[in-house]
């Protein structure tokens, strides 16, 4: 697990540059994905995960910073012809199983788009194979090629998102709240099929969600954000048995677990900015407290976790 | 919010008590005629279209700045219900021998603030009007004053203009040519005097009703509110108010023929239709059937221009060929509907009565196709479909397209010739036809004065500013030359009438019909003064 | 308790191909729509109605013997009779004949007016929409000026500077009407263009124009139509008050703007020769105005589940 | 206990163009003074429609209750007029909506939307009203109540605008509270805030609570009983301990099972509910779960199961409990939480008559 | 507040600049002169006009001239109506068109309003059906043909009315109706489409769940919210409607500003084409600014509009 498949160094996305409402969605982070794991990226909604996902694959130009796919910049300047071979290696699942198919396509045109943008076959024959074989890897068959996404069920349309990212067959997908808007029976069933996949083709994931269970449950390793910044960043059972940063240990004590009686004795922390009591001539960075478990903090907190 | 609704409702409720409040007294518009009391009000209320663009006598150029003028102010003479000038502002006055100097004697009469009018307002007003510096784009109804030209156009020194005040009560008039329709001329609007000591004090003097604005004729303006109405009373110091009976004359302007005539059947105008206002033409059988429509026929001719420069109307055979072939019997009966009359001729009938039959038949087809056939044989072709397109053009206004339709199928069903259609807006159509950019154009032409020199005039030069044919004749340019200086009228008459002959064996223009004015009245209203050029006077006008 | 044979109480287990079936008929989208149109009875009455005027307005002018603008002065002003159904107007021409010859012209100014809004429309307002920013700025800034100008103004001198016109009547009614439509095109874009779909579109690599046509455009194509449905009638009354005010077309061309125009002073004598054009032209503007707003209720994605 | 609501075979269907939709099939329970009771089920199992139904604030056309009564105080709902309904309605029982910024009207202020229902009920004056709402924003929790007062929606936060919600329910007393998902739009911290005010709120004010919700966490944490939903129907009931720990219903063993657990480490395969959801203008014959079910019986495919008592207060509709049905072992994660519980019954009972 | 207004206004003159020279271009290109007449003028006395009111300057004086002139908001005389300046045009025309107008206004949202929230509530029943087929009636009839109806019906058959002209308030009411029944029907079928959209949205739910009445409902919190797109729509409309109507004052022959717009054209009256046009726009975008303004007042979000967040 040693390779690093992506590096992300001290990326920065805000928007509105200049103007009074600029909003700071990500504010600096920087994180490593190595090949075949699960990058998980948990927080609060507005904290900046879904823009650090979306700038990584170049939605967003990026403010500054740099992201490095197999060592080459993806936000640096880049010919059309090498554009569009990045977008053949990292691809991405959408949170809105209803807003991210295309109402106006068949289902087979949807998976085909990749196919067609990338010709990737050449006869009308071998693309409709292609799409069937997607079909068939997402858990749905032929006859719901010529269907119209409206006829489908939000898990179902998931499982069409997802063969739409297959089509291109990318090394890196980046899936963000894949499961967010779907049932609890049906997100099963779609992080099952991502880690059939992962497993059969070998991919790597940046998953980000906020259901902190789901992201423990799939995911080698897990970032917290907040505000823009990446507070911890530490293996997924580290990060639940031992978190260091209050507010990854406000998150995870606000959880309700499917148990009635951990629920009745359950207490919860709140996290208050202030506790920190950062002065400010302290440096504020990612430390690595232990090996593998990186937390934002002063060099003072630093001590202090450390001792732990 | 609810304030916002309040607002709202209270507004609605306002409304509604409006709508009920005024629906009760809502008779006020069938005031008027209040029927058979020996006190008739004499309140007349009539429609004259528009907004007068001036009332300033050396300004006025239009007709309903004309009616206005023609009711408040006063010349020299006035036409009178014998269409013949009477003494108005000039009591008397004198011809010299050679017919080119008028001396007139002013009467004793007043403007409206009591000021006299003297031989010195006319003069004044003349020479504003030729003062280059004031715009007067109806100056050149003064030419025929010596020096009046030279001075308006080519910087000539007003005082060689052949106007002078003797005395306060003699006014000398030197003409260039002896015009024997001088004395006609001093009652159009453009030699109308003016309060001269208010247009020293007030350059502005004519812009609205009030003090400034005086007058010396039988009415008086006492409101101008722009483009809505003007309201004119019986003047108090007019030297004939004896014989002015109206009390006011509401002028409102309404610029829709059908609202005109729904206002009149409604009680809200005592006149409807010509001459200052106009009928709806599909109106007319109604009321030529129910009696009430009037008619009488103008000075005033409407054409088709052939440009004789272009091809094939550079043919006089076609140009007669197109003129035969159309039945002006036809068209005014179910087209026009006004009663007009067909025109054979250029010179209206009120001026040259043997006009009435004109110079050739009406509606000769025979006559057209032989017309055709020999133009065709000169310019080397066979058939009239070999002909070069022949465009008709007009301006934009449903009567004229209504005329250029219908004749537009004579000629096509008589001599076979397609002619397609060209309309333009007013503006554009003028500069096309003073450009000579089109085939066959219509225009129409009132007469300023009752002679026929006003008809025929325009034609003496291919580049005249009026002609626009391209036409002209040396034998036509010498008649007209003579009787300018014949001072005998019937040798006058002659001379003009051999004009004509030639003008129309030439054919430049197809004549279509000449003009009368149509219009319906309130059945008490009597005594109102249409003249022969058709303009209205309510000098005379009362109410049973 | 029942009597249920024991074998019954065997597990069989799941039939998962059944859970994933989709037992509805297929449905495209357009079909979808068609059925909640068709639920308007008003938009369906529109629709009928605007059948059978285009095809009058296909077949009317052969119905009757007349040509549209065969003159006959001794029968003019006839009232309806079996000779002329509609009457003859003042130069004796037949009105039945004349109507739907101006069916054509009125419908087909209508229709031109709508397709010349929605290329110049769905261009403006779809560069606009899609590049944001400054361009979208100038563009729009650039269409409120232009509608800023009294259309009035614009029209007359347009008609002045260009003449009298077929080409000229539909430049007129196109010049601003464009606006409308490039502003729906626009807001439609700025909302499609965040939509997952289009940014997993973009994520694939597709170009620009692919993303337009394939994404932002189709799924437009709701409002667009709407638009277009009501810029017919509204082209269609824009010339019939450019007939009023004298620009209108040369006849003997017959429009309905023109021959009601010819027809308002007959009102209290002929009325036929206003009833008919009016009425054409309020039931043709009433049509498209009642299937617009049809297709509009039917095209809501609220009305969707 | 005091019964406030008793709900007997409740059905509604919707029309829709491609059929009638039967959201509801026969839905029975009911609620006792200061209870909460939660409803789970995935999303088109009828649980939103059962809750809006109870208030009829379901849109009639194209809804439709086709069947079954609402007692509420002794009166049935079904048959009131709407006028009756409005005396009702935030008075006797209100309801929070999942999307605070959508439920809370943009160009209104929070202040005047909490007393909207205070001028109506309890006919107060408005300066008392105001002071009534200030009183219970800060019952709300939510800082600087006389200054929030004056302020719209949009100047609140997400978690705020739910504590309005709330405070706008609250506002005449009802006896009866329906939250429909109040904290499935929420970050979990905010969640938890809101479901600890809720709590709260509940044991001062004794309020019954309807809670509606897809998420067990959040079951586990306020109900009192629990009832599963699936296709329309309440495939199982029972008090909260009786549900997560001694479940009986498949489809509860499945979405059981298809949670994560945050203590374990094992990164087996979850055990999701395969398959998709049926669809209820045409729901299958016999156990509308049985497709999806990998206990299915033979049964299930054509009659549709009765409801089992399992002790008072647990009843599960499925043919597993048939004494004839083979014994079947859940899944592993369900295995793991079971305890035998000593209320129930000795054998299970089926139930003559629907409840 | 101050600076977005101040803002806007500067946004407003270089419109309004833009539309002075649109406008300059166009009326120079068009053919025809304002002193022709079909008995043609001597060319010196041409001359002499083109002279007297700078038309034989070059285009740019020209062009600088009058901008000047709307700088100092001094448009000069009528070139047609000698006796008058264009100011004085204005201010007698505007006023008429201006109670005209408001009448009319009030009349449409009145009306438009009613009719749109009946629909809106009976989606569907007749009521939907008879207000919109009344609605889209309002839209389908012409202006001309709607008022010379109302003209020949209440005013020469029933005689209720006045035919003609501006004189008492009874002569105001066919005028203004004619004049209102297009923005009536556009504002009847605005408020449905909003209304409906409304009525979908979840806080009407909240609102029926804390039992208010649906008279409450519909006044309180569906149309408030209903309202917007109407008043988004008033600002052109109180544009186009306060600055006359050419059709309505032609056939009702009232002295309104609507008038010039078209007679000056015509006319090829210069300084009254720049007049009138610099005055409407001005309306048109104070007009529009206000609606800014009352959008901003009426809906409380607007202030924090603008700028696209992260997530």
């Amino acid at each position: 697990m040693a390779e690093k498949l992506l590096e992300i160094k001290n990326l920065k996305q805000h928007f509105n540059v200049g103007k009074p409402n600029m909003v700071k969605a990500v504010d600096g982070i920087s994180f490593d994905i190595y090949k075949g794991e699960t990058l998980g990226l948990v927080g609060e909604s507005g904290c900046g995960k879904s823009t650090t996902g979306r700038s990584i694959i170049r939605l967003y130009d990026a403010t500054d910073g740099q992201v490095n796919y197999d060592g080459v910049n993806v936000h640096g300047k880049k010919s059309a012809k090498d554009l569009k071979a990045f977008n053949r290696k990292m691809q991405m699942i959408f949170q809105d199983p209803y807003a991210s198919l295309n109402p106006r396509m068949t289902v087979a045109d949807i998976i085909a788009e990749g196919i067609d943008i990338h010709g990737l076959v050449k006869t009308k024959k071998e693309r409709m194979e292609r799409v069937y074989e997607l079909l068939e890897t997402v858990g749905l068959n032929k006859e719901h090629a010529n269907r119209y996404p409206h006829e489908f069920s939000g898990g179902q349309r998931q499982r069409i998102g997802i063969a739409r990212a297959l089509a291109v067959d990318p090394e890196f997908i980046i899936a963000d709240e894949p499961i967010s808007a779907l049932d609890v029976s049906i997100q099963a069933q779609v992080v099952n099929l991502m880690k059939k996949l992962q497993r059969e083709k070998g991919l790597t994931y940046l998953f980000i969600a906020h259901d902190l269970s789901m992201v423990k449950y799939i995911s080698d390793r897990i970032g917290v954000m907040y505000f823009g910044k990446l507070v911890e960043l530490a293996p997924a059972n580290e990060l639940y048995n031992n978190p260091i940063h209050p507010y990854t240990q406000s998150l995870l004590s606000a959880i309700p677990l499917p148990d009635p009686e951990s629920e009745r004795t359950r207490q919860r922390k709140a996290y208050d900015p202030a506790v920190h009591q950062y002065s400010d001539d302290e440096q504020l960075e990612m430390r690595e407290v232990s090996p593998g478990h990186f937390v934002y903090c002063s060099e003072k907190e630093f001590k202090q976790y450390s001792v732990k | 919010m609810k304030k916002r609704f309040s607002i709202f409702f209270s507004m609605l409720l306002v409304l509604s008590l409006f709508l009920a409040a005024c629906g009760g007294g809502g008779d006020n518009a069938d005031g008027g005629d209040k029927g058979d009391g020996k006190d008739v009000p004499q309140d007349l209320k009539v429609n004259i279209n528009t907004e007068p663009p001036s009332l300033h006598p050396g300004l006025a150029q239009d007709s309903t700045s004309g009616t206005v003028l023609r009711n408040t102010m006063e010349g020299l003479t006035r036409i009178g219900p014998d269409n013949q000038p009477e003494k108005a502002m000039a009591e008397d006055w004198d011809i010299s021998e050679d017919q080119k100097t008028y001396t007139f004697k002013i009467r004793d009469a007043k403007w409206s603030n009591e000021d006299p009018v003297t031989a010195q307002d006319f003069e004044k007003a003349w020479k504003w009007a030729l003062d280059p510096e004031n715009q007067s784009t109806y100056a050149y109804q003064l030419y025929y004053i010596e020096g009046a030209e030279a001075a308006n156009l080519e910087g000539g020194s007003p005082d060689d203009i052949g106007v002078k005040a003797i005395d306060d009560k003699t006014l000398e008039v030197k003409l260039v040519n002896p015009t024997p329709y001088f004395l006609e001329l001093t009652a159009f609007y453009t030699y109308l005097p003016f309060n001269s000591k208010i247009a020293e004090e007030n350059a502005k003097w004519a812009t609205d009703a009030g003090d400034d604005y005086t007058t010396n004729g039988p009415f008086h303006m006492t409101e101008w509110s722009h483009s809505d109405k003007i309201v004119l009373e019986k003047s108090s110091t007019y030297w004939d108010k004896e014989a002015v009976k109206l009390d006011t004359i509401e002028m409102v302007m309404i610029n829709d023929p059908n609202t005109e005539l729904s206002m009149f059947d409604n009680g809200e105008l005592d006149w409807a239709g010509a001459p200052t206002g106009a009928l709806p033409t599909d109106a007319m059988q109604a009321l030529k059937d129910n009696g009430t429509l009037v008619t009488q026929a103008i000075a005033g001719i409407y054409n088709y221009k052939f440009n004789t420069t272009v091809e094939p109307l550079n043919n006089v055979n076609i140009r007669k060929a197109l003129a035969h072939a159309i039945n002006r019997e036809e068209l005014i009966a179910n087209v026009l509907q006004g009663e007009q009359l067909p025109a054979m001729g250029i010179v209206p009938p009120t001026m040259f009565p043997e006009n009435e039959k004109g110079h050739f038949p009406d509606n000769d087809i025979d006559a057209a196709k032989e017309f055709l056939n020999k133009g065709l044989e000169e310019l080397n072709l066979k058939d009239p479909s070999d002909l070069p397109a022949i465009v008709l053009s007009y301006n934009t206004s449903e009567a004229h397209q209504k005329i250029a339709q219908a004749i537009q199928d004579m000629w096509s069903q008589n001599l076979g010739i397609e002619v397609t259609l060209d309309n333009a807006e007013w503006n554009v159509y003028l500069d096309k036809v003073d450009n000579m950019d089109y085939q066959v154009a219509r225009l129409g032409w009132l007469g300023d004065f009752n002679d026929a020199m006003n008809f025929l005039e325009m034609y003496r030069d291919a580049d005249g500013g009026n002609n626009s044919t391209g036409w002209e004749d040396p034998k036509f340019q010498e008649l007209l030359s003579q009787s300018q200086t014949e001072t005998n009228p019937d040798a006058r008459q002659q001379l003009l009438k051999d004009a004509e002959k030639i003008f129309m064996d030439a054919m430049p223009v197809a004549p279509i019909y000449f003009y009368t004015n149509n219009w319906v009245q309130d059945e008490k209203l009597k005594d109102v003064f249409v003249s022969g050029l058709g303009d209205v006077q309510y000098k005379w006008a009362f109410f049973e | 308790m029942m009597q249920i044979p024991n074998d019954k109480f065997k597990v069989v287990g799941t039939h998962l191909s059944d859970t994933e079936k989709i037992s509805k008929p297929s449905l495209s989208f357009w079909k979808d729509v068609f059925i909640r149109f068709r639920k308007n009875k008003l938009a369906v009455f529109g629709l009928i109605l605007l059948a059978i005027l285009i095809f009058m307005a296909i077949f009317g002018p052969y119905m009757t013997e007349y040509d549209y603008k065969m003159t006959d002065l001794t029968n003019k002003n006839q009232a309806p009779s079996a000779e002329h159904w509609f009457g003859t107007d003042d130069l004796g021409r037949d009105v039945f004949t004349r109507t739907w010859e101006g069916a054509r012209i009125s419908i087909f100014i209508g229709v031109a007016a709508a397709l010349i809004d929605l290329f110049i429309g769905v261009a403006w307002g779809g560069i606009a929409g899609y590049k944001g920013g400054r361009t979208d700025e100038l563009m729009m800034r650039g269409a409120d000026i232009l509608s800023g100008i009294p259309y009035l103004l614009l029209v007359i001198l347009l008609m002045v500077v260009l003449g009298q016109s077929l080409g000229t009547m539909i430049i007129a009614m196109t010049i601003t009407g464009w606006i409308n439509m490039s502003r729906i095109v626009r807001g439609q874009v700025l909302m499609l263009k965040s939509q997952e779909y289009v940014l997993a579109s973009k994520t694939l690599g597709a170009s620009t124009s692919r993303i337009m046509s394939k994404h932002l455009i189709p799924n437009s194509m709701g409002p667009i139509l709407v638009t277009m449905t009501l810029t017919v009638p509204s082209a269609i009354f824009t010339e019939a008050y450019l007939g009023f005010l004298g620009l209108g077309l040369t006849p003997p061309l017959a429009s309905w703007g023109t021959m009601a125009n010819d027809g308002l002073p007959a009102l209290r004598y002929y009325p036929w020769r206003l009833f008919f054009p009016a009425t054409f032209i309020c039931l043709t503007i009433f049509a498209f105005n009642v299937v617009g707003d049809g297709l509009r209720d039917a095209l809501d994605p609220r009305m969707r589940k | 206990m005091e019964k406030i609501l008793e709900v007997k075979d409740l059905k509604v269907s919707f029309q829709t163009y491609g059929g009638q939709v039967q959201a509801v099939r026969g839905v029975s329970f009911d609620l006792h003074k200061g209870e909460t009771l939660a409803i789970v089920g995935e999303s088109g199992s009828g649980k939103s429609v059962t809750a809006q139904t109870l208030m009829k604030l379901i849109p009639m056309p194209p809804g439709k209750i086709t069947g079954g009564q609402i007692m509420f105080n002794g009166e049935d709902i079904v048959k009131k007029t709407d006028k009756a309904m409005e005396k009702i309605r935030g008075k006797e029982m209100s309801m929070i909506f999942q999307d605070p910024m959508t439920s809370l009207n943009p160009t209104m202020k929070i202040g005047t939307q909490i007393m909207e229902g205070l001028i109506k009920h309890q006919k107060m004056a408005k300066a008392d009203a105001k002071k009534r709402a200030i009183e219970l924003l800060k019952l709300v929790g939510i800082p600087m109540p006389e200054r929030r007062v004056n302020q719209y929606p949009h100047e609140f936060s997400g978690g705020m605008r739910q504590r309005a919600m709330i405070a706008i329910a609250l506002a005449a007393d009802p006896k009866l509270l329906i939250a429909d998902e109040p904290t499935t739009a929420l970050d979990v911290t905010i969640q938890a805030q809101i479901l600890e005010l809720m709590k709260a709120l509940q044991g001062k004010l004794d309020t019954s609570i309807i809670f509606i919700t897809h998420d067990l966490g959040v079951v586990a944490n306020v109900a009192d009983r629990v009832a599963v939903m699936y296709a329309g129907q309440i495939v199982e009931i029972g008090t909260v301990d009786e549900i997560f720990y001694d479940p009986r219903h498949p489809y509860t063993w499945g979405l059981l099972a298809s949670m994560p657990s945050l203590e374990n480490n094992d990164h087996d395969e979850l055990a999701a509910i395969p398959g998709t959801p049926p669809d209820l203008t045409n729901p299958p014959v016999g156990d509308a779960f049985a497709a999806r079910n990998k206990y299915a019986l033979a049964i299930d495919y054509e009659e549709e199961p009765p409801m089992f008592q399992i002790s008072e207060t647990h009843f599960a509709k499925t043919w597993l409990l048939h004494p004839d049905a083979p014994n079947v072992e859940p899944p592993e994660a369900v295995q793991k939480r079971i305890r035998s519980l000593s209320s129930n019954f000795e054998k299970p009972v089926l139930v003559k008559e629907g409840k | 507040m101050a600076k977005y207004i101040g803002k806007r206004l500067l946004y407003m003159l270089i419109s309004l600049w833009l539309i002075v020279t649109a406008t300059f271009f166009l009326m120079k290109i068009a053919p025809g002169n304002p002193f022709a007449s079909e008995k043609k003028l001597p060319p010196e006395i041409q001359a002499n006009l083109n002279a007297h009111f700078g038309l034989d300057k070059p285009w740019y004086q020209q062009y600088t001239d009058y901008l000047m002139n709307v700088v100092t908001w001094d448009f000069g005389p009528s070139f047609k109506y000698k006796s008058q300046t264009v100011n004085d045009l204005i201010s007698d025309g505007f006023p008429v068109s201006f109670i005209l107008g408001l009448e009319a206004i009030f009349l449409a949202v009145a009306f438009g309003i009613l009719f749109g929230v009946i629909a809106a509530l009976k989606q569907n029943k007749w009521q939907d059906y008879t207000t919109m087929a009344i609605a889209v009636l309002g839209i389908s009839v012409p202006s001309f043909i709607m008022a010379t109806f109302l003209q020949y019906f209440l005013a020469i058959k029933l005689g209720v009315f006045p035919v003609a002209r501006w004189e008492s308030f009874m002569h105001t009411i066919l005028p203004a109706i004619a004049l209102a029944a297009g923005p009536m029907a556009y504002i009847a079928r605005l408020t449905r489409s909003s209304m409906l959209e409304v009525l979908a949205n979840d806080y009407i739910k909240t609102a029926k769940a804390k039992g208010l009445s649906s008279g409450v409902i519909t006044v309180k919190h569906a149309m408030r919210n209903a309202l917007l797109p109407v008043v988004t729509y008033l600002g052109p409309l109180t544009a186009g409607v306060l600055t006359g109507s050419f059709v309505i004052e032609k056939i009702f022959g009232i002295p309104g500003l609507g008038f010039h717009f078209v007679t000056s054209i015509t006319n090829r009256d210069y300084t009254v084409i720049m007049g009138v046009t610099v005055f409407y726009s001005i309306i048109l975008l104070v007009a529009i600014l206000l609606v800014d303004i009352a959008y901003g007042i009426i809906d409380p979000r607007i202030k924090l509009a603008g700028g696209k967040k992260g997530e």
